[in-house]
């Protein structure tokens, strides 16, 4: 069994990357493969905002989010690329706050790195 | 020992990479979402295409007889057998 | 009433481009402007029939398209150089929208008064 | 005296075109021009946000939008683009929320639109 | 009557938009911010390009003499004598 | 230690993009992996001497670039035929930097055990 680090790097305007990442995780994770990381860098880390208000017929991110972070996977933002960027890093839902260094050495150890964007 | 080159959008959005010089012969190329629609501008890289297969049908893309469905779990296997992934 | 022409040459599913460029066409619509919309590049793969996104969990917004007729929207341009460089003919379409070639946007687009990229 | 309206499309990250709409819009008022409305559209929402944490040697985005605003310039953003991307509407400092029929209507009567990405 | 075409990116962001379709020879093109590095890549498109002279000069770009540089104040007076601005 | 390639072609001003590379160069140095950072593209003007960016309020990059030799970061290399695109040559540049072929390129890329493009 391989061990993936994701990566993910465009807003959350981009549904269609959105939606793809969190079947790639799941896809990975019903293998029995483990994911030591989903990381949003860049754009991405808009993601980690708590104020959406999505019309019922749009991509429910949030919601895919929530489902995943259940599965015990560690949703990780970077936060030099949030406080540029404006996110409020005080309120980042199921993602939590790391630096770039945390990032580096999961990729190191781990088998595969995925970028989505 | 083949390297996986990952696209998600029609070529003319990577016309800055001069791409035909860094995809080897032996790669591997996998079109996702709006690069289903394209299949044909990334033939130049490689003979057999990979698709995903869930995107090309959103998009209502047939795919052509040297084009290969690939579901998630293949995917997921696809980035195991490759030695790099890139996504560009 | 100006004329103001809203320009898309995004691929259908990159970022919420192709939306933008809807809402900003009926929106001028609703304010009794004379509104054009052009279709180029991979843009004119927004335009292709039987798209089923919300099958992924994205928001139909073919559907959307489809309605701009009822909006009294009617001045719909695809390029047709575009069209066949994605191998679409007329009968591809989800709606009735007029090809154009290069001579003919230049035409267009120097009769605006504003002209937006979207 | 003309009468322009600006769009800003970019998110605040792109520090190239922030400061470039900026001195554009100054330079309109120092020439005797109006400015209508400078409008967040699509990623350019962002730039709304009260949660950037900045170097002091990065583009101080904030404070150049303030001084702007002490111009008495309608700054306004797009509120459904916001609300698909997750900025707090409810806290949008110099920034007004604005529909997308408003901001038509004030590119109607203006001379110029002037996008900035 | 002539449409001022922006431009702040080198040409291969546009590759796109069959620019040189669109652009007619009365038309001007103006470089801003990174588009000034590739004054060359615009020359197909009109003769006497416009930079931002301010932009240019962050950068470390001469301009060649059939590049007029351009202030600010330039360049609002610009959008006032063109019929249409496209901003690409 | 794995080996890891950092691929930037965007412009140098092009949102953060050459500042995130430059952040994740300097990262996996700190970490101890053998990295190396390739410029292609437009990017490869991100190297060009003598630009003030903070002239206008932007931070001045270009400095940090200049420091990666101090932080132990050897493997910075420019794509030969993308600084011919862009009238560079290697006096030009801010820092010593190998120029590669495109066959290098692949050599490069086939030797890492990851590859990111920022």
């Amino acid at each position: 069994m391989a061990r993936f680090v994701l990566s993910l790097h465009t807003p959350p305007s981009d549904h269609d990357t959105s939606q793809r990442i969190i079947k790639f995780a799941n896809a990975c994770l019903s293998q029995g493969h483990t994911i030591d990381a989903i990381f949003l860098y860049q754009q991405g880390v808009y993601h980690a905002s708590t104020h959406f208000d999505l019309a019922s017929d749009e991509l429910q991110i949030g919601a895919l989010w929530q489902k995943l972070s259940s599965q015990n996977i560690n949703l990780m933002l970077c936060v030099t690329a949030a406080e540029k960027r404006g996110l409020d890093t005080s309120n980042t839902g199921v993602f939590s706050v790391a630096g770039l260094a945390e990032f580096a050495m999961l990729v190191s150890d781990a088998d595969k790195w995925v970028q989505f964007k | 020992m083949s390297t996986l080159h990952i696209f998600s959008k029609p070529l003319n959005y990577y016309s800055a990479n001069q791409l035909e010089n860094l995809i080897s012969l032996d790669d591997r190329v996998l079109l996702l979402g709006d690069a289903c629609f394209a299949s044909k501008q990334f033939k130049q890289f490689s003979d057999a295409l990979l698709v995903l297969e869930e995107d090309a049908h959103v998009r209502a893309i047939k795919l052509s007889h040297n084009e290969t469905p690939i579901s998630y779990d293949e995917f997921v296997a696809l980035t195991l057998t490759s030695t790099q992934l890139i996504t560009w | 009433m100006i004329n103001v022409l809203v320009m898309s040459q995004s691929s259908p599913f990159d970022d919420l481009n192709l939306r933008d460029a809807l809402d900003m066409t009926l929106i001028f619509a609703a304010v009794d402007q004379n509104i054009s919309w052009l279709f180029s590049g991979p843009a004119v793969l927004a335009l292709k029939k039987h798209q089923t996104p919300s099958t992924v969990g994205i928001k139909d917004f073919f559907k959307n398209i489809k309605t701009l007729e009822i909006y009294d929207v009617e001045n719909i341009y695809v390029c047709e150089k575009s069209l066949l460089d994605y191998g679409l003919s007329k009968t591809d379409l989800l709606i009735d929208a007029h090809t154009m070639t290069f001579s003919e946007q230049q035409t267009l687009i120097k009769k605006q008064h504003h002209v937006v990229t979207l």
